[in-house]
């Protein structure tokens, strides 16, 4: 059985790393962009995993955006090289706020991490000689010069990643501590788990996650500006994503940001006016009879074959 | 929905500061302190029936701004078709608003009242994109305005010329205030509210019909949203986006007052429209003003804390 | 008064109450037994709060199971949760007053029963301006207690008063207790203390698995060998 | 006994929540190996000194020495590490974990185990104090396992001194005098207990001394014998039946 | 049975023309459609694609028209071309909206390297990523275009109303890339005009700018930013914002009473109910089409009506006509190449003169940057009892300057 969920394991890797052999330039592009998504959702989740909602997802993913592509127009540094750079920083500018900010909990916290991406918002709008301002900058040319498939491995290769980095949390010590933390931080504290290294860890883990990211989406077209850097579309997207998918989990950020990702797209080209309404009442929908995401959905159906077959429920 | 309690010195030292502050910033940049309360009470206005629900039905309401887009579009329709004046129209928009929350609670917020709190902010996520989405397809993205005569309307006094409609949302802030204060208090519905607010369990076993209160709370909130878009229309343009901004801004305030605290939602709005507009009103660096807004905040926040801190 | 003819209950696929039947007349009724046979479970669905898969409920000849929670309580039944369940924001008086407020026949004898729970419980009289939720535990204890006969309910129901109280307040809670069976209360209650809860009851039940295992007077109870053994210590 | 240095030594303790003194200057000693009991009205900073002691709250003065160790300004966790720990009044369980995996947490970062060691840990403690049911999830354990299962997470982080406050609470006879059982196992295993309750029979079987909080402050101290018979006591106390 | 064969014949011709006809030529737009910019450029684009197949298509093939919402967002912009260019197979990609979506697509447009006509980013920024693709044609005015015409248009006035004033100019802008990016445009080019160059010499003597928060982005106070200006009185205050502000700004200039001589708003489309309010009056605009326009040209008279035929409402923007234009403009360059050849066609577009319903004659000249770009200067125009008319260029002036702006007393 495990040996079965290994080979298919490997298999949906390979198809994805294939993809772009099989798949033309436009699902290449789409799946781009899901990528994007994903990488970010599950970094949101593994964050929420600790019990506190960011809402920063968007600011540190334009933190990166920044850094990347000014190492490289100023110091001129390589495109793969400025996207390191860009998760460091946020690694960095998200380990010192950290200090500040991790005491907060529940919306307190929530509110704070939008308010510091509105504060970086409004910073790099207003630093005009260095950032561009509101108009931001433009590199010559995008990475690989915009080379569909390396563009596509990288951002695989970005949201491989992050699924590995969930996976790490979801299988050692960590898990440990962060379900016990987001579930009673006391009984936590008093079975000898320091709380505050956890989620500082985790945050710095995350924000360097959405920096990469950031940096990889600017570097894959060369420009970056407030508006697109910081768009709430990387913030509430992905939360979206995943909370269709299921949270607190590795699989559900996957399956979610595909599914969406794909269906938002379809929609669009099924109806071109009024889409983002169907989409939204699919959304409404999904938390009206799906609340625990399409993952949670699976696996209750799965419970019950399971149980109809004859299955022991009583053990576990 | 606690009005929290500070006690000791600070209770009067911090309101203190506050006006000395004021008055210094009167001195010198007195438009500032004018604007700063006509916005800032707005802001509070529009702020404060989100606190409620947040407050009693646990309700984060993702769509809240986008109530007040449909609110101002239905004043624009009734304006156009029958040539009412916005402010009337108040009396029919929040009416019809309180239906449509009725309704909405009923089909959708009702059923993830006992959903974690992500659920409920998706599902008002969705319902927010569904709003827009609806008024872009009818009424486009291209703005609408009502022009009235008097939204222009302003007063003269030593040397000073303001303009005076701004002032019926603080009017319109304190009144609605006032008022909800005197039903949480005083009412025995209102009690039941608060008490809801407080303990949904305890409040079912002395009888509360907590489910009605649910309801009750989410549609006069949305039906006061009513008032500000009536209030709003004839000074603003609508577009399909126009009241989303208002839902981050009132969550907030919401948040700086702290959780269930109306009158400080007033203040915050208070200190927060001044602040705005003060740096506004600075040459050169207006394009920092949203900074105040974020950083005020956050300082608030943090600071609350630390002090509030249990350790 | 109360009667409970074949009552099931499940949480998902566990199976806690299994084809109940008990009654509640005008007397005390306790309800005993070991953690996990079902007795909050009993109380939650006499309440509303959980929905039984099967039997019926009434109340003075009413059939109330399905019925809402607040429906219930207005019809007369009154209950001291495990979990105190105030209002911590409110004051000792308003906790009161909201006792009566959504009760039809308590609301218009406020007064009266303001000054027969201050009768009952002093303290609370000269604690009315506190917040409920500054209290001691043992004092929060007497305000649900007294919240709950605010309601002017013809059946009380305690669900384990007694647990996290000092010796001196209990002994004083079921000495109240009595006092309001006096005053022609009828009482349900659960109780780990049995000693001290036979005494505030004119009749019990033992439930075991969800299943009543035994059922009597208190004195009868009293002298079972296995109430003895299990239940009483000795 | 005696003539050890004490494991637990509390220095002119104070706590203060704004204007109310919660924990009113007290001072006593635990020696290594002994059943301490703490006993007390309401509101009397019997859970207030446990969570002083285990690191919860910071005291508003005084000193708090584990093992002849100033430990007063670590945090909670670092006094878990170093060998204090604790059970929860009202119970905290993990939701999300089985019973087992409750007690792993404890021991994996309590005592610092690795995964593999961690579960036997678990295993061995969950068995020692009779938890038979180790994968069933939180909402399915009955009040008594949830019981054993704070003690024994408490135990998983391999503890010099237990605090077990109100482990009793709620349950029968029978049950009872199990629990009482596992305690005198866990004190015959060299584990320094100190033990707040209400059950006077508890407090009777198990415990070598008694302290008596009133208002913060120790009104009374000895063995049961001693205390149960004191006026004071008997007032504040157990009041006037029985 | 000859004449069986020889209607069969001619059936069968008749079959295989339709056949061969049948393969149309294939446009691939991309355009917001939940923006009304988006949403009448494309009505516009598939109201001249009817009336082209109406009259027997292109080179005897019908036109096809392809639309995708690019959703005001980069990567959906991007990846629409991609969509157009290998699920669609288009020939040409037309449409084209925000500055922003159009940087994440030139990119992909340069791998295709089909012809495309542009008819909207205007920022240098795209100008700039856009050097040396020859395939690229841009219709709408560059941002430093559009400054730089704005001045000539100007100068004009000034000498045929000798008694109007514009030597001190405040600009009030958006704090956002729009607003900003006029902004910098000017400063740069009164920079220029301190050396002796450019087309603002000899016009504006002083020069200031200040910037605030527009209602779309959750703005809308401006009154921070007109008592600036009223403080400093000058001959011409003009603002560079949304459509959403422009109501709202004339209101709080009310308010405050400030009514400079020259009043002008910049927003790239105005709102539905500007010209009903008595605000409007006497407010400048910048603008590249009026329905007013069709007093003067019939171009835009026929596009005007056919439009509001086709739909049901008016134009409101001008990006309806540019839209129509983009379709007709390569149309006519298809026809002159008679063929759908690159290069042929490039040199076609490069020759095609096309009378457009904007009002003047579209041409391809280069720009600073690139070879093909085609408008180069946005009209003058004026709100004159509810309706926009063309003030400059005077060729299609439809209504005299009324200067000064009127006072506020009274309205």
């Amino acid at each position: 059985m495990k040996k079965l969920g290994m080979l298919i394991i490997l298999a949906v890797v390979a198809l994805g790393f294939l993809f772009p052999l099989y798949a033309g330039p436009y699902p290449l592009h789409v799946m781009t962009t899901v990528l994007t998504y994903m990488a970010l959702g599950l970094s949101w989740d593994m964050m929420l995993r600790t019990g506190q909602l960011s809402f920063g997802t968007a600011g540190f993913f334009g933190l990166g955006s920044y850094a990347a592509l000014l190492t490289t127009l100023y110091l001129g540094l390589n495109p793969l090289a400025s996207i390191f750079v860009g998760g460091v920083f946020a690694a960095i500018v998200a380990f010192a706020l950290g200090y500040a900010i991790l005491r907060l909990r529940e919306i307190y916290f929530a509110i704070t991490t939008l308010a510091l991406a509105g504060v970086f918002t409004v910073v790099a709008r207003n630093l005009h000689d260095f950032t561009g301002g509101p108009e931001g900058k433009i590199l010559p040319s995008a990475i690989f010069n915009g080379d569909p498939t390396k563009v596509y491995w990288l951002t695989f290769s970005v949201a491989l990643g992050s699924i590995l980095v969930s996976e790490l949390f979801q299988r050692t010590r960590i898990r440990f501590a962060i379900t016990a933390i987001r579930n009673d931080e006391i009984t936590a504290k008093s079975s000898g788990i320091d709380i505050f290294k956890y989620l500082l860890f985790v945050f710095v883990i995350t924000s360097a996650i959405q920096g990469v990211v950031g940096g990889a989406y600017a570097q894959q077209y060369g420009f970056v500006s407030p508006e697109s850097a910081f768009s709430t579309n990387f913030l509430l997207l992905p939360i979206a994503m995943c909370l269709a998918g299921g949270i607190y989990s590795t699989l559900g950020p996957v399956i979610g940001s595909v599914i969406l990702g794909v269906l938002s797209e379809y929609l669009k080209l099924r109806f071109p006016y009024g889409h983002l309404i169907i989409y939204g009442v699919i959304i409404v929908a999904i938390v009206l009879f799906m609340p625990h995401g399409i993952l949670g959905m699976l696996k209750k159906i799965a419970q019950k074959t399971r149980t109809e077959v004859g299955g022991n429920e009583n053990e576990k | 929905m606690a009005e929290t309690k500070t006690h000791g010195r600070h209770q009067f030292t911090l309101p203190l500061l506050a006006i000395v502050a004021l008055i210094l910033i009167f001195i010198f940049k007195p438009y500032a302190v004018i604007y700063g309360v006509q916005r800032g009470s707005l802001y509070a206005l529009i702020a404060m029936p989100l606190a409620l629900t947040l407050g009693i039905v646990g309700i984060l309401n993702l769509a809240h701004g986008d109530f007040l887009t449909l609110g101002a579009y239905i004043a624009y329709w009734i304006f156009n078709s029958t040539g009412l004046d916005p402010l009337l129209s108040i009396f029919a928009v929040a009416p019809l608003l309180f239906v449509v929350g009725a309704g909405l609670y009923k089909i959708t917020v009702s059923k993830v009242l006992r959903a974690p709190l992500l659920n409920q902010l998706l599902l008002t996520f969705g319902i927010a994109m569904i709003l827009e989405e609806v008024i872009n397809l009818i009424w486009t993205s291209r703005p609408r305005n009502v022009y009235v005569n008097y939204a222009s309307a302003s007063a003269s006094i030593g040397g000073f010329r303001f303009g005076t409609y701004e002032f019926s949302y603080l009017l319109a802030a304190v009144g609605v205030l006032v008022l909800l204060r005197l039903f949480l208090k005083h009412t025995r519905l209102g009690k039941a509210a608060f008490a809801v607010g407080q303990n949904p369990k305890g409040a079912k076993i002395v009888g509360i019909n907590v489910e009605m209160i649910y309801l009750l709370i989410f549609s006069i909130s949305v039906g006061i949203v009513g008032i500000a878009a009536g209030l709003t229309l004839p000074r603003m343009s609508i577009f399909p986006l126009f009241g989303s901004p208002f839902t981050l801004k009132s969550f907030c305030l919401a948040a700086m007052a702290g959780l269930g605290n109306l009158t400080g939602i007033l203040w915050s709005g208070l200190a927060l429209g001044i602040g705005e507009a003060l740096v506004q009103s600075i040459e050169g660096y207006s394009g920092w003003s949203d900074i105040v807004f974020f950083g005020v905040l956050i300082a608030v926040i943090t600071i609350r804390s630390y002090r509030g801190s249990y350790v | 008064m109360l009667e409970i003819r074949n009552l099931n209950v499940y949480y998902g696929k566990l199976h806690v109450i299994w084809d109940l039947s008990m009654t509640v007349g005008d007397e005390g009724v306790g309800l005993f037994g070991p953690n996990g046979a079902g007795k909050t479970t009993l109380i939650n669905t006499i309440l509303g709060l959980v929905t039984p898969k099967g039997g019926q409920i009434f109340f003075e000849g009413r059939r109330i199971d399905g019925l809402d929670t607040h429906k219930i309580v207005r019809e007369g039944i009154a209950v001291v949760p495990q979990e105190r369940e105030l209002f911590p924001f409110m004051s000792v008086k308003e906790n009161l007053e909201l006792g009566a407020a959504f009760v039809p026949h308590a609301q218009s004898r406020m007064n009266e029963l303001f000054n027969f729970v201050y009768e009952i419980f002093p303290v609370l009289k000269r604690r009315e301006s506190q917040l409920a939720g500054t209290m001691s535990g043992g004092e929060q204890r007497m305000l649900t207690i007294g919240r709950a006969l605010m309601a002017n309910p013809r059946l009380l129901i305690l669900d384990e008063p007694s647990v996290g109280l000092q010796p001196s307040i209990v002994a004083e809670l079921f000495h109240k207790l009595k006092l309001i069976r006096q005053n022609g209360v009828s009482i349900l209650l659960t109780e780990q203390n049995v000693r001290q809860g036979l005494k505030a009851i004119d009749r019990g039940y033992i439930l075991e698995n969800g299943r009543i295992a035994l059922e009597g007077t208190s004195e009868e109870l009293a002298a079972n060998e296995h109430v003895k053994k299990s239940y009483l210590g000795l | 006994m005696k003539n050890e240095p004490p494991i637990l030594t509390v220095e002119k303790l104070i706590k203060r929540f704004g204007g109310l003194v919660a924990v009113d200057n007290l001072s006593f000693t635990v020696q290594q190996g002994e059943v301490l009991g703490v006993i007390g009205p309401n509101g009397a900073g019997k859970t207030t000194l446990t969570n002083v002691v285990s690191g919860l709250y910071r005291p508003s003065e005084g000193r708090i020495f584990f093992q002849g160790k100033d430990v007063t300004e670590l945090d909670a966790h670092q006094r878990c590490r170093l060998g204090i720990s604790r059970t929860f009044q009202l119970m905290r369980p993990i939701r999300e974990f089985t019973i087992l995996e409750n007690v792993m947490v404890s021991a994996l970062f309590g005592k610092g185990l690795d995964l593999k060691s961690a579960q036997n840990r678990a295993r061995e403690v969950c068995e020692f104090v009779g938890l038979k049911r180790l994968k069933i999830p939180i909402e399915s354990a009955t009040v008594l396992e949830l019981k054993k299962m704070e003690i024994a997470r408490a135990l998983a982080s391999g503890p010099q001194l237990v605090f077990l406050d109100e482990v009793m609470a709620g349950l029968n006879v029978d049950e009872t005098n199990e629990m009482i059982e596992t305690v005198k196992k866990i004190n015959a295993s060299g584990v320094t207990v100190i033990v707040i309750e209400h059950v006077m029979n508890v407090i009777k079987e198990l415990t070598h001394r008694v302290i008596v909080l009133d208002r913060g402050r120790i009104i009374a101290e000895g063995s049961y014998e001693e205390v149960s018979h004191q006026p004071e006591v008997i007032s504040a106390y157990l009041g006037e039946e029985e | 049975m000859k004449k069986f064969l020889a209607i069969t014949l001619v059936l069968a011709l008749v079959v295989l023309g339709v056949a061969a006809k049948v393969k149309p030529i294939k446009l691939g737009a991309v355009l917001p459609l939940g923006d009304i910019t988006g949403r009448q450029a494309a009505n516009a684009m598939k109201l001249a694609v009817k009336e082209i197949n109406a009259a027997g298509g292109v080179l005897g093939r019908p036109l096809e028209l392809i639309i995708v919402d690019d959703e005001m967002n980069p990567s959906k912009g991007a990846a629409a071309i991609d969509k157009l260019a290998t699920i669609d197979k288009v020939d040409f990609f037309i449409g084209g909206m925000s500055s922003g979506v159009h940087l994440a697509q030139i990119p992909i447009l340069k791998k295709y390297q089909k012809i495309t006509v542009w008819i909207g980013a205007a920022s240098h920024l795209c100008e700039k990523a856009l050097a040396g693709a020859d395939w690229y044609f841009h219709l709408h005015p560059w941002d430093y275009q559009q400054g730089a015409g704005y001045a000539i248009g100007w100068k004009q006035i000034l000498e045929k109303y000798p008694q109007v004033k514009f030597d001190r100019v405040f600009l009030a802008y958006e704090e956002g890339a729009f607003g900003t990016a006029s902004y910098k445009a000017y400063l740069a080019m009164l920079e220029q005009a301190k050396q002796g160059e450019g087309p603002y010499v000899g016009l504006v003597k002083e020069f200031k700018g200040e910037s605030f928060k527009s209602a779309a982005f959750g703005g809308g106070d401006y009154r921070a930013v007109l008592r600036l200006a009223k403080e400093w009185n000058p001959d011409a205050f003009i603002w560079a914002g949304y459509d959403a502000d422009a109501l709202p700004m004339m209101a709080q200039a009310k308010e405050i009473g400030f009514a400079p001589p020259i009043f002008i708003g910049a927003p790239p489309g105005w709102p539905a109910d500007f010209g009903k309010s008595p605000l409007s009056e006497g407010v400048v605009l910048y603008g590249m089409w009026a329905p007013s326009l069709n007093k003067v040209s019939p171009v835009a008279e026929h596009f005007y009506n056919a439009y509001v035929k086709e739909f049901g409402e008016e134009p409101a923007t001008y990006f309806a006509p540019l839209g129509y234009t983009n379709v007709y403009f390569l149309v006519e360059g298809i026809k002159k190449a008679g063929t759908l050849e690159k290069e042929a066609l490039i040199k076609a577009l490069e020759q095609v003169e096309y009378e457009s319903p904007l009002g003047e004659t579209l041409k391809i000249a280069p720009s600073a940057v690139i070879k093909h770009q085609g408008f180069t200067t946005q009209k003058i125009l004026q709100w004159q009892n509810g309706k926009q008319e063309v003030i400059w260029p005077f060729e299609v002036q439809t209504a005299e300057f009324i200067y000064p702006f009127p006072k506020w007393e009274g309205r």
